[in-house]
């Protein structure tokens, strides 16, 4: 399945976009996405262990993500 | 009574103040969080705030309600704004009423502590060189050890 | 920057708020006492607050002094009124700012708690059956056990 | 030496007065001075430990009074 990803802030600024697809297969979880991630040209500027929101909610590594899910990448959040 | 709201308007704190204000209530905490002209030595210009709003929202009335949970018949009202701020500009405000000061007190500093860990706002330094940064509170000098806290405790 | 004093004039919040506003301190907090409808039960209907003004204007000044001790480089600015307050007036007002949001949040907390400790005001209340009684933290109860200790303390 | 002491709020109202003269022998302290008080009439209205003001700041029942002296009967406190 394709899963489309939300970038923000500066890690829309590295990955030159607002989302991307990413081809997930069925039962992948949140680390197995990241892992796809990080295989784009620009995954190597993410930290560690970057947080992931399913669903408008901060998700698990081990959180499983399905077809139509809502998946965002969050940067280190800086608000106030 | 709570409302929160990302907004791209103006932040009017007297009107924040009024909203909470109530005869029942006798302790009003405001806190305002205001755009400064320096950070980590570097001056600066303005700020440019952006946030995935849905989540921000979300997560925002969140906290509002786990400070609801908290502080029994606490009146809260918070307001995040985005966009681009000068300086001086209000970029958070949180008013909170309660019959018990310790309590509006406490109400206002567990929501921007909590609001500064969880909701998903970024901002963009605009310095007086022309050049725009966005703020890492994880590495920047005025680290912020939270942020890491809370990565690990999701996992 | 530190300003307190003892006022007979409505309290202005945001002129309060803008005094201690600078573009150096980003985070700004705000306490303000306002009379309530109810107290231990009662129905009231208005608040009477006296003072020994000397003494009064001296702790209060002694108190801020304390606090910019404390929170170095914090701009304070404290106002406690006086005379026949209605419901809903703001008796008290603590403006602080810092460029540490922990730091003006615990100089408004150190502020409002020392005030009710040390600064000798009163205050009566006045209730809807027309009677009126002086507040005594002592023993009401809602009793603040810190005005006894401070007895002990300076004994 | 006479001092005058001034009273407010709950103890103005149970002396019914704005302040009371005190004679006191040179040398008395501020617990000479609260046993002298406590003989007048409304005395017995006083807390056990009220607090005292000598030249607006409190004052320990050890500290002397000196003629000329600013003393003050200081109710229980409820600013705020």
């Amino acid at each position: 399945m394709e899963v489309r990803v939300l970038l923000f802030a500066s890690y829309a600024d590295a990955f030159g976009a607002q989302n991307i697809a990413v081809d997930l297969r069925e039962g992948a979880t949140v680390k197995d996405l990241l892992a796809k991630v990080r295989e784009l040209a620009a995954g190597h500027s993410l930290p560690p262990a970057p947080l992931i929101a399913v669903n408008q909610e901060y998700a698990a590594p081990g959180a499983v993500i399905r077809a139509g899910d809502e998946v965002a990448l969050i940067p280190p959040v800086a608000g106030g | 009574m709570i409302r929160t709201a990302i907004v791209t308007r103006p932040i009017d704190a007297s009107a924040l103040i009024a909203e909470v204000a109530s005869d029942t209530h006798g302790a009003t905490s405001l806190f305002l969080g205001t755009v400064r002209d320096v950070n980590d030595g570097r001056a600066v210009t303005g700020m440019e705030y952006t946030a995935y709003d849905a989540m921000a929202s979300r997560e925002l009335a969140k906290i509002a309600g786990e400070a609801a949970e908290k502080f029994d018949d606490v009146m809260l009202v918070v307001e995040h704004r985005t966009g681009a701020l000068a300086l001086g500009d209000v970029s958070v405000a949180i008013a909170a009423a309660h019959a018990h000061r310790g309590h509006a007190l406490d109400a206002t500093r567990f929501v921007i502590e909590q609001l500064k860990k969880r909701v998903p706002i970024w901002k963009r330094e605009h310095y007086v060189d022309g050049t725009r940064e966005w703020i890492d509170p994880t590495t920047s000098h005025s680290a912020n050890p939270t942020a890491l806290d809370m990565q690990q405790a999701v996992r």
